[in-house]
């Protein structure tokens, strides 16, 4: 083994060399006085949730279309959409609680939603004095601006805006047309008392036309930029405006005036009224929730064809509808004789 | 120097008297330290430096700590087993045999030689003549003594030695 | 409960009295919640049960519950040093079963991120286990030195330092962008120079030598019966690496070598991990010379309502731990599975921890242990 | 002592004789108690930034400047801490442990001769006080252990007793060519038998080749009895928790780790005193200032001495405790008796520089026998074959 000790004094030399490098080396020193100088996290560093709104608050992406929660893996997602009361859905989510002690950072519900509603903060710093109440998220906590979100992921946040937007226009595109069609039900588009609803944020003075701006308006609306305090009035005043039908996302599979019921803003009675003298295809699609969310695998169009076409037999997939839809689903299919 | 010697000597028969009345078996190791202790006390009040430290590195350092080790792999320690009268028939030999042994002792002291001999006064030169002593004088018990404790050891190898083997 | 093991030996001149030591569930050498209930002679081990279950999870009965993509994150959890290996046994187990073709880009990717765990695994044992010798944490700290840059690697990619979740059925979650190449090419670079100078410090080291050889020996045969895998099994001689034996994703048309132990103990199983250290940075040199470009995921596979057709499938890869592999039954639902059982490379390599420490010392065994390289998280699942 | 006696007889005769002896008592008492834990307390922190550095960490650096009160907030969580008392321990003893740790710790500075003519207790015996003393500690880790009612702290006092006692010997060997060489076991005759030469460094017992010998079984033997890595299997964190101390708290818990610290600066000086030329320096004969140039050397080596073990407690693993046993007995015994040979063959050769020489190359080819001797060829680097 050659001199006893050799290896021994090897590895003090080595010991040695990185004392004295931990003085001079930065590769050696790698250390960082925490709460005085902060790494710089990578932009993909993820820790937990938080839900995106754009300009305001109450313009938050998110439907409540409980895909996330579906999706969670250690299920620390609870949502409640809000309704009027008439029971109507709104839209938006009334209780969005996260959970951050069962959240284990996994980014799936992330990944999933199809609103670009839900990201990944990454505040590392979450340490609260209470083990239960303190570390739920509730909604006011989970609410963060786009700008923050392009703040702290200005690459992802800039890709998820082009999409966005790049949709939007596709959307004004497609709705411009339809626009140009005379319809009987649209007497004076930019005079609806948007404002009033309180659901506008288009400022009076912007470069707009008139058929964009009724446009943008539905467009905020059922994208779930929906104001607090909307009453019932408004509301079925703004359902005689056919621009918030044919604002409603990813319509591209049924035209709007095919489907006057493909309106989130409408109760389950009303969308079964419309739907009335139609095919079951129709009728079973009138019976979806509308958001369009693909919680079942398909949007609204292609679940209610699938389910008519026999290739779908679980009637329980439309998460936004609850069991509301689900049951209305089943009664559609039993009188149509097909369970 | 009288003072000391009484509160030294307290402590050596405090230390003594302990050790044979507890209960606790490491206990009583513990009092005979404290004895030991005294003893070596009382070496360096005769000026005897070098016989007061030898008597706490070996009885101490060696002898009490082996005896220790011996008693922390033993069961029944702390002595709540087993008789629990003191004065029994072992105490009553044990307490024959030490009488004996202290007659011998005080009858050796009797003969008043002891006193005869030159008192050391000069600390220091101990060690040298305890040296000299050794390898002059008292060169043949020395030897045997060592060849004594060789034997020993080599006994204490061959028992370790057997096990060794067993395992293997 | 563990009953006491009547001591049968033979008794020679000095009866001895054993002694039982409960070692762990908390003692600073269990590498978690673990516990050996150890009968020891003096200092020596006279029988040795491994008690386990501490942290138990539930695993495979929640991934039962759970959307087949549901169960990737909780893979990461399962051995918390290899999320990106655990990952890719998943993926490429569901893959199988499901029949999805992965683009070649994500193959490379794929097969970067797990070279790359494995050196983070191997470095960080190689760090605990002398950490177990006593080593007042230097060569731990250098190991974890080392291992932050590929965190911080696989936190610009992934978003997670340890827990991944990084791969998809069919491919990765996001593409590995040049930045991050550069970054793996850096690591790989500078990870030799690091090996040697951590190979300076240990191998030569007679106290490291003394303790370790001849120290846990693994006879071949019992590895073989016993059904252990990984550094271990190759450090008792046994050939057998699932990335030669499969040659799964790109490992058929790599240039690598599997290095072999002989005698099976400590030091076979810390130096065959050291060796293997240097055949991985072989790997990531030829595989970072030549990403192909394309797509880092199969566009065909959904997101969401995937569905496997029914059917069962094993898939297994070489972690850095040995096989780990996932067994997967669909039913004619196809949206969870319907049975989902995985083979954790440590547990299974943990069952002849009894045979390894057997008239060992009690310092031996915590080494032992540590050589064994497990993760709770994967042994009780 | 007696200087200080002296001092104050020729400097204040009128002082009435016991206020006099009193004074002479009171200083070096004063010193040891006040320097030396101090030095504790220090030596701990370097110990931790020396470690910081060695693993590339910083150390302590929040409490004060470069974590320079670092001690004190230790000592103060130490001391505020709950003390706690196992229900079924031996509560006396459990109580008495700790105190005995600390009061041989502290008596070994009585015999160190810190400077120039500065020694507490000039003891003519000195190294056998040492030698006496330090066994003394192994009796605080036996009670320790033994009291707690833990079958690790058991484990722990076990090996602490078996390692003390085995390392006493050839440590005691290792002193005894210094005792040789200068013919008394005082430490401060010691320490001023390596004075003279060039720089009054030429002199120390660690540039004979015995001397280096002894100098390194010492440091081992040291290094062992005040259980340092990589002879701390007493308390080998990673197998028996925390040993002997497993079960204390609190600020008996601190008597303990001061015990231990104290022992092993004690040690130290007693190895610089030894082998390294005591307090013997450049300009440490002069006069009027060389008292003070004395204590400088000596303590500056002192903590050289403990750097080294610091710097060897952040390199090496741990050893085991029959190798623990095995490297006391076969290796470091007939090494330091062959290296008393050594020193008695240097002190009636002739000539000094073939003296040195032959013993130089007589004690190499000793250890590398003895090592041989001792290696069962089991143990060597090995070759890995790979499977394609």
């Amino acid at each position: 083994m050659g001199f006893l000790g050799k290896g021994l004094f090897q590895g003090m030399a080595v010991t040695a060399r990185n004392f004295v490098g931990s003085y001079f080396d930065k590769e050696r020193m790698v250390t960082v006085q925490y709460p005085e100088e902060r790494v710089q996290v990578p932009e993909n560093s993820r820790t937990f949730p938080f839900l995106v709104f754009d300009n305001t608050a109450d313009h938050m992406r998110c439907v409540g279309c409980k895909i996330c929660e579906e999706e969670c893996p250690p299920q620390c997602i609870y949502i409640v959409m809000d309704r009027d009361e008439n029971g109507k859905p709104l839209q938006r989510p009334k209780v969005f609680d996260i959970d951050i002690s069962v959240c284990m950072q996994c980014q799936i519900c992330v990944e999933v939603c199809p609103f670009e509603a839900i990201k990944m903060d990454n505040n590392y710093e979450k340490s609260q004095y209470d083990r239960f109440d303190d570390l739920v998220e509730r909604l006011p906590d989970l609410l963060k601006s786009n700008e923050y979100y392009n703040h702290i992921k200005p690459a992802e946040a800039s890709a998820v805006d082009a999409k966005l937007k790049a949709e939007a226009d596709k959307k004004a595109k497609k709705a411009a047309p339809a626009k140009a069609a005379p319809k009987p039900a649209a007497p004076k588009p930019a005079a609806a008392p948007a404002p009033v609803a309180g659901r506008l944020v288009i400022p009076e003075d912007a470069p707009f036309t008139p058929e964009q701006r009724a446009w943008l308006a539905g467009f905020l609306s059922s994208a779930g930029a929906v104001a607090g305090p909307a009453t019932a009035p408004v509301e079925s005043a703004a359902v005689e405006l056919p621009a918030v039908e044919e604002a409603a996302p990813d319509t591209e599979a049924a035209p709007a005036v095919d489907t006057p019921w493909h309106d989130p803003g409408l109760a389950m009675p009303q969308r079964m009224d419309l739907a009335k003298e139609r095919p079951l295809a129709d009728k079973l699609m009138a019976a979806m929730a509308q958001t369009d969310c693909h919680a079942c695998g398909y949007d609204c169009r292609g679940y209610a064809d699938a389910i008519a076409g026999g290739a779908e037999s679980d009637l329980s997939l439309c998460l936004p509808g609850e069991g509301e839809t689900a049951g209305m689903l089943e009664q559609l299919m039993k009188e149509a004789g097909k369970v | 120097m009288t003072t000391a010697f009484w509160i030294i000597s307290a402590v050596t028969l405090l230390g003594a008297v302990l050790a044979v009345t507890l209960r606790n078996l490491v206990h009583c190791v513990l009092a005979l330290i404290l004895f030991f202790l005294g003893i070596a006390g009382h070496y360096f009040l005769l000026r005897a430096d070098f016989l007061g430290v030898v008597q706490i590195l070996i009885y101490i350092g060696a002898v009490a700590v082996l005896i220790l080790f011996a008693i922390m792999l033993t069961r029944n320690v702390t002595g709540t087993e087993g008789p629990r009268e003191v004065f029994g028939l072992k105490w009553w030999s044990g307490a024959a045999t030490a009488a004996i042994i202290g007659a011998l002792v005080l009858a050796a002291i009797r003969r008043d030689e002891l006193s005869k001999l030159p008192t050391s006064t000069q600390a220091n030169s101990s060690v040298l003549e305890i040296g000299k002593l050794l390898v002059t004088d008292w060169v043949v018990p020395f030897e045997a003594m060592a060849v004594l404790l060789t034997a020993a050891l080599i006994g204490a190898v061959v028992i370790a030695l057997e096990e060794v083997l067993r395992r293997r | 409960m563990i009953q006491p093991v009547a001591d049968t030996r033979p008794k020679g001149l000095i009866e001895t009295e054993t002694l039982e030591v409960s070692i762990g569930p908390q003692h600073p050498s269990t590498h978690g919640v673990f516990r050996m209930n150890a009968t020891l002679d003096g200092e020596t081990v006279v029988a040795l049960k491994p008690v386990m279950g501490y942290l138990h999870r539930n695993h495979e009965q929640l991934a039962e519950r759970m959307t087949w993509l549901g169960s990737m994150p909780y893979t990461d959890r399962l051995d918390y040093f290899n999320s990106m290996a655990n990952n890719w046994a998943y993926a490429l187990s569901v893959e199988k079963l499901a029949g999805i073709k992965v683009p070649e880009r994500a193959e490379y990717i794929r097969v970067i991120m797990t070279e790359l765990t494995r050196l983070l695994n191997h470095i960080c044992l190689v760090g605990f286990l002398l950490q177990d010798l006593g080593a007042w944490g230097t060569p731990l700290l250098y190991a974890f030195r080392e291992r932050e840059k590929i965190l911080d690697l696989f936190e610009t990619v992934s978003g997670s330092r340890m827990m991944c979740n990084y791969f998809r059925f069919g491919g990765v979650r996001v593409d590995l962008d040049d930045k991050s190449l550069a970054l793996a090419r850096e690591i790989t670079s500078k990870f030799p120079k690091f090996l040697d100078e951590f190979e300076k410090l240990l191998s030569g080291n007679e106290v490291l030598l003394a303790r370790t050889q001849r120290v846990g020996i693994l006879p071949k045969e019992l590895a073989i019966n016993a059904s252990i895998t990984g550094p271990m099994a190759r450090a008792s001689g046994v050939e057998y690496d699932i990335r030669k034996v499969d040659k799964y994703g790109l490992y058929g048309t790599l240039d690598f070598r599997v290095p072999l132990g002989e005698v099976g103990d400590v030091y076979d199983r810390y130096y065959v991990r050291v060796l293997e250290m240097r055949e991985s940075v072989k790997i990531l040199n030829q595989v970072l010379r030549d990403v192909p470009a394309g797509p880092f995921v199969a566009p065909e596979v959904k997101l969401r309502n995937f569905k496997v057709p029914a059917g069962d499938g094993y898939g297994r890869i070489e972690t850095p731990k040995g096989e780990l592999g996932f067994y997967l039954v669909s039913d004619a639902q196809g949206k969870l599975p319907y049975r989902y059982h995985v083979r954790p490379p440590s547990f299974i390599n943990l069952t002849i921890l009894e045979d390894m420490c057997l008239d060992h010392k009690v310092a031996d065994v915590v080494i032992i242990l540590g050589s064994v390289d497990i993760v709770l998280g994967e042994v009780d699942r | 002592m007696e200087t200080i006696y002296q001092l104050l007889q020729t400097w204040l005769p009128n002082l009435p004789e016991p206020i006099m002896r009193l004074i002479s008592f009171a200083v070096p008492i004063l010193f040891v108690i006040s320097v030396f834990p101090g030095i504790f307390a220090y030596t701990t922190l370097i110990e931790r930034k020396a470690l910081g550095r060695i693993q590339n960490r910083l150390g302590p650096n929040r409490v004060g400047r470069w974590g320079l009160l670092q001690p004190i907030a230790d000592g103060m969580k130490l001391l505020t801490k709950e003390d706690i008392v196992p229900r079924k321990a031996d509560k006396f003893t459990h109580f008495l442990a700790p105190v005995i740790a600390v009061i041989p710790s502290v008596m070994l500075f009585a015999v160190l001769p810190v400077g120039s003519g500065l020694i507490p207790v000039n003891l003519n015996i000195g190294i056998l006080f040492v030698f006496a003393i330090s066994t003394g500690s192994v009796l605080a880790l036996f009670m320790g252990g033994w009291a707690s009612r833990n079958k690790f702290s058991l484990l722990g006092a076990m090996r602490a007793v078996a390692q003390v006692v085995s390392y006493e010997v050839p440590m005691v060997l290792a002193a005894l060519v210094v005792v040789m060489a200068t013919g008394s076991l005082s430490l401060l005759t010691i320490a001023q038998a390596q004075s003279g030469g060039f720089l009054n460094i030429s002199n120390w017992f660690v540039f004979q080749p015995w001397g280096f010998v002894g100098f390194v079984l010492f440091m081992i033997g040291a290094m062992a009895e005040s259980a340092r890595t990589p002879f701390d299997i007493p308390e080998a964190e990673s197998e028996i928790i925390a040993g002997y101390h497993t079960e204390y708290s609190g600020f008996k818990f601190a008597l303990f780790q001061l015990g231990e610290y104290l022992a092993s600066i004690a040690l130290a000086g007693v190895t610089v005193t030894m082998f390294l030329g005591g307090y013997n320096g450049p300009g440490s004969h002069l006069p009027y200032v060389g008292w003070l140039i004395s204590m400088g050397w000596f303590f500056s080596k002192m903590m050289g001495v403990i750097f080294i073990v610091i710097w060897i407690r952040g390199t090496w693993p741990r050893v085991r405790v029959d190798q623990l046993m095995s490297f006391a007995w076969k290796m470091l015994l007939p090494m330091s008796i062959i290296n008393i040979f050594a020193a008695a063959l240097y002190h009636f050769m002739p000539s000094k520089f073939l003296a040195w020489v032959v013993t130089a190359v007589g004690l190499l080819i000793c250890w590398w026998g003895l090592a041989k001797l001792n290696s069962d060829g089991e143990i060597k680097k090995r070759t890995y074959r790979y499977a394609n």
